[in-house]
């Protein structure tokens, strides 16, 4: 690709200007009641092509590092800058395309919405502000940033605040966030009291400070100070916990599902594509800090979140929750892939399925679009968003069809889609690493495989249940246009050509090679047998999804005499494979559903009622005890004065009987005791 | 020739009596005439020491005045008795306590 | 035991028992006499301390001005008085005890200040500033009140007069406007 | 007979020589007579010729007073009573606040409205006022019996001046009945020291030296029952049960009076009869079994606890007032306790402002109760809004009553404690620190009830509009007065530079 | 030019006297008068804020000649004999610890005296004692001789009394006694280390006894075997002196701040209390808690502060904690942010107890930046309040379908007090965590666990906010009130707009550009840590 050549402060002007074209957006509220969704458009589209010229400048060049001084606290400089290396213009360039499409997707979602111009305000926060966090140089910026796209996901997860499933999915996402955040500022705060800065280029950069600090005899010793060894760790996991909640990894990823109360198009942008990959970009900019406890704790995590989300991903009936714990699951992946130091096909994964989610997310979105507005013109009454109800629409949406066929053929990480170029980089990375282990890390990259053939599954369900089979609506047809023209450009984005020429080995990708490698060892055969083994069987659970879930009911059109012994041995085949994996499948899914249900999301909920009862246990120690002890003085003053008055009987010989037996007494105490 | 003590020890006694009539009577009067018995105990001790004080007299002359403000005492005690009498028709000081908290 | 001794004991038991008659009568007329009494043997105690003047002084004034006031004021609350007494017949009250122990109490304290200073050994007592049986006090008495002790004599006359006008004041009968 | 005769050209020489330092008093005794003169002949025909004669003899008698501020200590009449720089003034203190009484008198309406006319009370004053300034110079056993007999009865007659009320002959009964057994028993104690050391004369060595030579059970017990006559005088607990009773009962002036004029000369009478007991304090006996600090420190505390906590439950202002007072004398002790010179500035400073804060605060209930014809304090409800200005000064005075800036009762307090704490530096005797946080304790205490007035006046409205007559010149005065007590917050140098 | 600070003092003073002299037929004239005091004490402390010089050489804390705008003229002098020569000055100075709350305190007087537009009673009473209350409260900010310092502190008690009295709720007899006492409780006792100060401190200069606070800050002015001097460390009821004189101080202090368990006055004030009351309550009463312990307590006693540095880290983690915990239990709104600021205050405790550069200015920037969001927060509810006289959450439902604009403030002011990074309470709070938990590293007073515990009470600032907003302003609306209800509920008007966005922005731009105050600051607080490192 042909170089461009600015000087770094162009950059930096650049990339300045293109995180402010959102902001005008959300200003422009404030300014004039109402804004037109085309003049947000224009704004991201700006920064868009902006962010295009930087990445064709910086990537694989050197890095881009301006600052200057913010504040400072006693002699403590505060600086803000930018950074711009190739982690940061990937992100930044997918986050503005993918918000491109996302708006101009939304001129027909949204339309005729009541608050229409608080949504285009809210977005262009939200890019602003995802934006700010991907080029900013400082841990305190992207905290800052951080809390702000939480902030306004919030916004936009309750967008419809009238419905109380939104505000209440909303309060959730933002305080399971804030809880991450807590740990993100812990983090921050051991950094900072060890190496007296937040520069992340001072920090993590070649040679840095982290990578100078040294652990001897159980003391973790920086240039400036030292605190014992355990605080490294301790900072890691800090710091992950905010990649758990911002990236929903297990335990905090509940909030992720109910978030779906929001419009389909917010889903896609923020709880598919970009903000959840806030959490695995952090651990990207962080790398260096993480020792080696906390890699396995992050591996882990990802391995559990990845199988488990899978797993509930299996029996779901709402569309949207459905893609919900797939992406989870997805994350997980990423996150896996992290944790064994597979740095750059994490970064590459996140990329892909950023696209292909997505789409996946829009072509629901559109299916959801269109159903309501059936549901509308002919009063019916169902759950739009339940796949039960829906099929057959192959028919009537083609495009959107189509679209999502590619996406979930990428999801599924079959051959010639990107998916299926970063998920087998992840697998066999994985692979190779545990090559190096040996017990339980073993079983990483399988659990990672099975995961996988679950997705292929729940996904392949998907699709058959919406739009094969036997067409239940009349008269619906594709979404007008712009949605239309977003499906087909992210399903482009979705094959294998945007990122390897060549289809099978995700290594000459440009997007791997831009990432310095791991430093696992390369073993030749798995790039051979495991995408084999994997994409074989996953063609197997295609089919008998199809099996399953379309042939069941295409049998009873089959002409009895003709087709019988098909039909027949179809029925055994059916038979076989419910028995054989249809049913465990489900009650595994079932089973981690409940869990799900009842144990994460139950702890979390305990825990908000232990909150509360405490609150209302320290309210009433507040009123009785607290209070109650000031006020019980002032009680025991008047009991005193009370007490004087008993003497004051208003009769003159009892006053000078107290008077004259106080003296006595005072004369007896004083001489004769 | 008289020891002093026991002046002292009559004084003593007298202005004890005083004491109990002014504590227990019942009758403002006669709580003024203990306390002219405790005045006079003190008038008492002072005329027994005044004949060890040739030149300076004090115990006589004390005893002197102290006698003139008794008097002047006691009468304007009377009449302060009967205004009280004139209002409340008795004299028994735990019969007026109508000033108390 | 000489005539002198017998006496001035006479007179200290009488002047103790008549009060103690005082205190203890119901009848108010004649508490008042029997202080009348204590009064006049306590003037005859005066006498044994060579303090004639003022045991004349004594005599005259109490039983001339204060008794004499006295009754009056008795006569003027005669009816409510004998009303008093009958009220008083109610038993032995709490602070009849009360003030009986407090009075035992005070007895106690001075008679043990008494005993502990042995009053003899007091200084002053023997410098040889005695007054002799024949000096004649009421001149000293004279010439002290117009030297040493003019100012406290004039003092009392302006005491005196201020009793005067706010117990006529007092007892004076408003008239009705 | 003879060996008088030296005797006599010198001490009347002294007398001559004395009269010079006595004119002030003189001067009063001479208004005395013309007052009763007045009274008796020419009263008829103009009403205040009693009230003009008296003021200006107090005038008179203060300035001159005034005048010989600065004289060394000197003893007249033979060491009867003895004339120094602090007690000149306290007796300006009392001048002040007799002054300020008889035009409380004045405007008050229940004592103007008497039948038998204000006259004897002015020649009464007069006699008090005779009586409080010998209570404060006295420096013998005779004058000090006499003076305080004097300003007793004089106080007695007071109280029940206009006898048209129960409730005043009443009070009068108990204060006379009660003072009377006090000063019996002073006088029995005083009969006792003479006894002991053979002089009246306190300042006599051989008073001193006789105390010392014997058993402290006798001299203490004689010299307990001498201060109880003192303590009565000063209202101490336990000598204050009078107080409350009296003060309601007795008329607002008086009560006023009561409250101040007493209590200066008898804080100078307890200096001047301690002084002479200094080397018990801190001289050799001073571990002797009569504890004179843990005394005094017990009936301040006494005194601060009992004031202020029985101040809380009372309905009737002028009871509260009363104490109130008792709570301030316990407080002011605590300046006595340093006995050092700087505690008697800060006592004398605090007296100064007491007298100010007292006579304001009876002057605006006087003039309340007269006007809306309340003296509870739920009579109070919505003063604030028919008569603003009055509670307004109220208020203040009740915040330099507490000792709150920005009123110089803040100052006065101040200074008291920086006595006390200057005291406890030299002394560190664990009595002071007990005094010191009873008395800062007793000042939250003290808030609590005084803010009951301006609670009711301003924070709750009366149920029935309230009626006022219009308002009298005791306004202005107590308006003057309240103003006083900014003034002096803000310059108190102008006061402190005569002490 | 050397008087400006005299004339911000005094210039409502004189504002209030007008006001007491001109006749009721004025009465709708009053608050104009006073809105236009208060705007040109702002235009003031601003013209102070620019000219103040924030290099080192004017750090101030301990050095008089360092302080800026000083007024010095010798007031009182009276000879005490045996105590010597009472020596109290009016002595006006600012630095950068006090500079920052004149401005404050200007635009919350501001904010006060608009938000006092709803008062209908006996205006002129009420406009007076304002006008009082902001003499005092500004006094005390620039007062820097003891005397005057207190007489300052004490002159603030009066007219909140009355304002609370006069125009509060329903049990507002109840509430101003309550505030009055516990509060008195605590200066009474003051007073007494006051004058113990007085009788240990000298001053070089001229050999009397001083209240001059900067002299005392110096040990060697100390007579030595005076009860407070440090070397002869002398011991006071058992323990030593100078520790018992900081803790009688802190807690003196500590009752305004208010920190747990001194903290009972204040919701029942706030709730009582008028809203400009609440608002100068919140606003700026609190904070002057806040400046005593750092100017006063701190600085005067920083060996005793050191050795109980550890305790008073704990008493601010447990506010924060225990405050947030009884804020998530309120069901009244304006409780609920009575409680939230005892909390808030709580980071202002621990950042000064940490010691350390980050967590003192984190202080001081929690101070302001909590006494422009309280009084924004108070003035909401307000705004409730004054429409359906009604504070009860579970009264209202989806008011943001009614009043959207007012809904937007509220959402800028809960955020911002729930430190969403941007504006100033986070900047703020991040700072005084970081300060705390450096502190272990720098000089060791508080243990790491601290900074931790202490952010949990960031998640729970978020919860019960959040939790308000769900149940008040979101879901469709429902009114307790009905229809009727409904009609009042206007949204925010000019004038409510006019007193919001002063103090909205306030919070922006200090989480912005917080150098707006630590700029000014540093030197100051740089010369601190210095006195207290000793």
């Amino acid at each position: 690709m042909e170089t461009l050549n600015f000087s770094d402060s162009t950059l930096c002007i650049m990339s300045i200007l293109m995180i402010v074209m959102p902001l005008l957006s959300f200003s422009a509220v404030l300014i004039r009641r109402t804004s037109g969704g085309n003049f947000a458009v224009f704004n991201i589209s700006i920064s868009f092509i902006i962010s295009i010229l930087i990445f064709l400048t910086v990537w694989n060049k050197n890095i881009v590092h301006e600052q200057l001084t913010w504040f400072s606290v006693g002699e403590r400089q505060f600086t803000a800058g930018i950074l711009l290396n190739n982690l940061s213009v990937l992100m930044m360039v997918l986050v503005s395309g993918i918000s491109t499409l996302v708006h101009i997707y939304s001129l027909s979602y949204m339309k005729g919405d009541a608050n229409i111009n608080k949504y285009w305000a809210y977005l262009g926060l939200f890019c602003f502000s995802m934006l700010g966090l991907v080029i900013s140089d400082s841990l305190l910026l992207i905290y800052l940033f951080w809390e702000l796209v939480g902030f306004s996901s919030y916004l936009l997860i309750g967008f419809w605040f009238t419905k109380p499933a939104a505000s209440q999915a909303a309060k959730k996402a933002f305080i399971m966030n804030r809880i991450g955040d807590i740990g993100f500022l812990c983090g921050i705060m051991i950094i900072y009291s060890q190496f007296q800065t937040l520069d992340i280029v001072k920090l993590f950069g070649e040679g840095g400070l982290v990578s100078s600090a040294r652990i001897d005899d159980g003391l973790w010793i920086s240039t400036t100070s030292q605190m014992p060894a355990i605080w490294l760790s301790i900072a890691g996991l800090a710091l992950f916990t905010g990649a758990i909640a911002k990236s929903a990894q297990f335990p905090l990823h509940t909030w992720l599902p109910d978030a779906m109360e929001g419009p389909t198009s917010v889903s896609s942008l923020i709880h598919a594509a970009t903000m959840v990959a806030a959490g695995v970009f952090l651990l990207g900019r962080v790398y260096p800090i993480l020792d080696h406890f906390t890699l396995n704790v992050i591996t882990a995590i990802g391995i559990i979140t990845a199988f488990m989300a899978a797993t509930i991903a299996l029996t779901q009936n709402d569309i949207k929750r459905i893609l919900a714990y797939s992406t989870i699951s997805q994350l997980g992946f990423m996150i896996a892939a992290m944790g064994i130091g597979a740095y750059g096909e994490s970064m590459f994964h996140l990329a892909t399925h950023a696209f292909f989610k997505c789409l996946l997310f829009l072509a629901a979105g559109a299916v959801i679009h269109q159903l309501h507005h059936f549901k509308e013109q002919h009063q019916l009454d169902f759950d739009h968003q339940d796949i039960r109800r829906m099929g057959g629409l192959r028919k009537q949406m083609p495009v959107a069809f189509i679209t999502m066929c590619i996406a979930a053929v990428s999801l599924a990480g079959l051959p010639f889609s990107s998916g299926y170029l970063s998920k087998d980089a992840l697998l066999i990375t994985s692979f190779e690493w545990a090559e190096g282990f040996h017990g339980v890390k073993k079983a990483v990259p399988y659990v990672l495989v099975l995961s996988s053939w679950m997705t292929v599954f729940y996904i392949s369900r998907l699709i058959f249940k919406v739009f094969l089979g036997k067409s239940r609506f009349e008269g619906i047809h594709d979404p007008p246009s712009p949605m239309n023209r977003t499906l087909m450009v992210l399903a482009f984005c979705s094959i294998f050509i945007l990122f390897s020429f060549n289809p099978f080995s995700y290594e000459n990708s440009w997007l791997v090679q831009g990432f310095q490698d791991a430093g696992v060892l390369r073993l030749d055969p798995l790039h051979i047998v495991v995408p084999l083994a994997v994409n074989l069987v996953s063609v197997a659970i295609i089919y008998c999804a199809y099996i399953i879930y379309v042939r069941k009911d295409a049998k009873v059109f089959s002409d009895e005499s003709f087709f019988y012994r098909f039909s027949n041995r179809a029925w055994y085949l059916n038979e076989a494979y419910t028995f054989l994996f249809t049913r465990p499948a489900e009650s595994v899914s079932h089973f981690s559903y409940q869990f799900d249900k009842r144990v994460v999301d139950g702890i979390i909920n305990f825990l908000g009622s232990v909150i509360r009862i405490l609150s209302s246990i320290s309210d009433w120690v507040d009123r009785r005890i607290v209070d109650g002890a000031i006020n019980s003085v002032a009680e025991l003053a008047k009991s005193i004065g009370n007490l004087s008055r008993k003497f004051q009987t208003g009769h003159l010989q009892h006053y000078l009987i107290t008077m004259l037996t106080v003296v006595i007494a005072f004369f007896i105490l004083n001489y004769f005791l | 020739m008289i020891p002093l003590s026991h002046f002292m020890l009559i004084s003593a006694g007298l202005f004890c009596i005083g004491l109990y009539a002014v504590l227990t009577k019942r009758n403002a009067i006669q709580i003024l005439i203990g306390i002219e018995f405790m005045i006079n105990a003190a008038i008492l001790n002072f005329v027994a020491f005044g004949k060890f004080d040739k030149f300076e007299g004090g115990g006589q002359m004390f005893a002197l005045f102290a006698i003139v403000l008794a008097a002047a005492g006691v009468a304007v005690a009377l009449a302060i008795i009967l205004n009280v009498y004139k209002h409340f028709k008795t004299i028994d000081p735990a019969k007026i306590d109508t000033l108390k908290d | 035991m000489n005539p002198e001794q017998l006496i001035f004991y006479f007179f200290g038991a009488l002047t103790l028992i008549s009060a103690l008659l005082v205190v203890s009568i119901r009848n108010l007329v004649r508490s008042i006499f029997l202080f009348f009494v204590t009064i006049f043997s306590l003037a005859a105690m005066f006498v044994f301390a060579l303090a004639d003047f003022i045991a004349v002084t004594q005599v005259v004034i109490y039983a001339g001005g204060v008794l004499v006031l006295m009754l009056f004021a008795f006569m003027l609350s005669n009816r409510e008085l004998l009303k008093g007494l009958q009220s008083t017949k109610d038993g032995f009250k709490l602070n009849h005890f009360a003030g009986l122990m407090i009075a035992l109490g005070f007895l106690f304290l001075i008679v043990t200040a008494i005993i502990n200073t042995d009053i003899p050994e007091v200084t002053w007592l023997k410098e040889n500033n005695i007054i002799g049986q024949n000096d004649n006090t009421i001149h000293q008495i004279g010439i002290n009140t117009m030297t040493r002790y003019i100012l406290p004599f004039e003092m009392v006359s302006v005491f005196l007069m201020m009793a005067l006008i706010g117990a006529a004041h007092l007892a004076r009968k408003e008239k009705r406007s | 007979m003879n060996d008088f005769i030296p005797g006599i050209s010198f001490s009347i020489d002294n007398t001559i020589g004395s009269l010079g330092f006595f004119l002030p008093e003189i001067v009063i005794v001479i208004g005395f007579l013309l007052v009763i003169i007045a009274d008796l002949f020419l009263a008829r025909n103009n009403k205040q010729l009693c009230f003009m004669l008296t003021l200006l003899t107090l005038l008179i008698a203060g300035v001159m007073s005034f005048n010989s501020l600065n004289t060394a200590s000197i003893s007249l009449f033979g060491g009867m009573i003895r004339l120094d720089h602090q007690a000149i003034l306290f007796k300006l203190l009392i001048c002040a606040a007799s002054i300020l009484f008889i035009l409380f008198v004045r405007f008050n309406k229940t004592l103007q409205l008497t039948s038998k006319g204000t006259g004897d009370l002015h020649s009464i004053l007069l006699a008090v006022h005779l009586g409080l300034s010998l209570m404060v110079m006295s420096a013998n056993l005779l004058m000090i019996y006499l003076s305080v007999e004097m300003v007793s009865v004089g106080s007695y007659l007071m109280v029940g001046y206009s006898s048209r009320n129960a409730k005043q002959s009443e009070a009068a009964m108990k204060y006379a009945l009660f003072g009377a057994v006090c000063s019996a028993m002073m006088l029995y104690g005083m009969s006792l020291l003479y006894g002991f050391t053979g002089t009246l004369d306190l300042n006599d060595p051989s008073f001193i030296s006789g105390i010392l030579a014997i058993p402290d059970i006798s001299w203490g017990l004689a010299m307990v029952m001498v201060l109880v006559g003192i303590a009565f005088k000063l209202s101490l607990v336990p000598f204050h049960f009078w107080s409350p009773d009296v003060y309601e009962g007795a008329p607002t002036p008086v009560t006023a009076f009561l409250s101040t004029g007493p209590k200066i000369a008898g804080f100078a009478l307890l200096i001047n009869f301690l002084q002479a007991f200094q080397p018990m304090r801190f001289g050799g006996l001073s571990n002797s079994l009569f504890n004179f600090n843990s005394v005094l420190g017990a009936v301040a505390i006494l005194s601060m606890i009992i004031g202020n906590f029985g101040a809380i439950w009372q309905n009737n202002v002028k009871r509260m007032l009363a104490y109130s007072s008792i709570g301030h004398t316990g407080f002011m002790l605590m300046a006595l306790f340093a006995f050092t010179e700087s505690g008697f500035k800060a006592l004398i400073f605090y007296m100064a402002i007491y007298v100010i804060m007292n006579m304001a605060a009876f002057m605006i209930v006087d003039e309340i109760e007269e006007r809306s014809g309340h003296d509870n304090i739920d009579g109070y409800n919505g003063l604030g809004k028919h008569a603003g200005l009055l509670m307004i000064g109220m208020v203040i005075v009740l915040i330099s009553l507490t000792g709150l800036p920005p009123t110089a009762g803040f100052t006065a307090k101040f200074l008291v404690f920086s006595a006390a704490w200057e005291a406890f530096k030299l002394s560190g005797s664990p009595v002071l620190m007990a005094m010191i946080i009873t008395g800062a304790i007793s000042t939250v205490i003290s808030l609590f009830y005084y803010l009951k007035i301006p609670l009711n006046a301003f924070l709750r409205n009366s149920g029935s509009p309230a009626v006022l007559l219009r308002a009298t010149p005791k306004t202005y005065i107590s308006l003057l007065l309240v103003f006083l007590l900014i003034v002096l917050m803000i310059f108190p140098s102008a006061l402190v530079q005569l002490l | 030019m050397s008087y400006i600070l005299s004339i911000l003092i005094f210039l409502p003073l004189v504002a209030a006297l007008i006001i007491l002299i001109l006749p009721t037929s004025f009465r709708d004239r009053f608050k104009y008068i006073a809105l236009g005091t208060t705007i040109v004490q702002f235009l003031i402390s601003v013209f102070i804020y620019l000219e103040f010089n924030s290099t080192s050489a004017f750090a101030g804390v301990n050095k008089e000649n360092q302080f800026q705008l000083l007024e010095k003229v010798s007031w009182i002098r009276l000879d005490l004999g045996s105590i010597g020569k009472l020596e109290i000055d009016y002595l006006l100075g600012i630095d950068g610890l006090s500079m920052p709350f004149l401005i404050l305190s200007a635009l919350v007087m501001f904010v006060a005296t608009l938000a006092s537009w709803e008062i209908k009673t006996n205006l002129k009473a009420f406009f007076a004692l304002l006008l009082l209350l902001n003499t005092a409260i500004i006094g005390v900010f620039c007062a820097l001789d003891f005397f005057l310092f207190y007489i300052f502190y004490e002159l603030m008690l009066l007219p909140l009394y009355f304002l609370i009295g006069m125009w509060g709720g329903v049990r507002r007899e109840y509430a101003a006694i309550k505030f009055f006492l516990y509060t008195l409780f605590g200066s009474v006792f003051m007073l007494l280390v006051i004058i113990g100060l007085y009788f240990s401190v000298i001053n070089p200069a001229t050999g009397n006894h001083t209240f001059n606070m900067i002299l005392m800050m110096d040990p060697a002015n100390y007579i030595d075997g005076s009860i407070f001097s440090s070397i002869a460390n002398q011991s006071l009821l058992g323990i030593s002196a100078r520790l018992l004189a900081f803790i009688v101080l802190f807690v003196a202090f500590a009752i305004k701040v208010p920190v747990v368990p001194l903290h009972t006055w204040l919701p029942d004030a706030h709730v009582e209390a008028p809203t400009p009351v609440s608002i100068i309550l919140a606003g700026l009463l609190l904070k002057v808690g806040g400046y005593g312990i750092l100017r006063v307590c701190f600085s005067i006693f920083p060996d005793a502060a050191v050795s109980s540095a550890w305790w008073l880290g704990l008493l601010g983690v447990v506010s924060i904690v225990y405050g947030a915990l009884n804020a998530l239990a309120q069901t009244d709104l304006k409780r609920l942010i009575a409680y939230s600021s005892v909390s808030h205050m709580g980071f202002v405790l621990l950042g000064i107890a940490s010691c350390t550069t980050e967590g003192v200015s984190g202080a001081m920037l929690q101070m302001i930046s909590h006494g422009g969001l309280s009084a924004m927060l108070f003035f909401l509810v307000g705004m409730i309040y004054q429409r359906v006289h009604d504070r009860e959450i579970a009264n209202f439902r989806g008011l943001a379908l009614i009043m959207p604009q007012f809904t937007a403030f509220v959402m800028i002011a809960f955020f911002a007090s729930l430190g969403l990074p941007g504006f100033s309470a986070f900047m703020a709070e991040a700072f005084s965590l970081i300060g705390a938990f450096t502190s272990q590293d720098v000089n060791g007073f508080l243990p790491r666990w601290m900074a931790i515990a202490g952010s949990v009470g960031i998640l729970l600032s978020a919860a019960y906010f959040l939790w308000t907003l769900q149940r008040m302003f979101f879901g469709q609306t429902r009114l307790k009130g009905g229809d009727e209800w409904l009609a009042r509920l206007k949204d925010a008007n000019l004038r409510e707009k006019f007193a919001l966005v002063p103090l909205a922005a306030l919070a922006l731009l200090l989480g912005i550009f917080p150098s707006l105050v630590f700029s000014k600051m540093n030197a100051s607080v740089l010369a601190f840590i210095q006195l207290i490192s000793g």
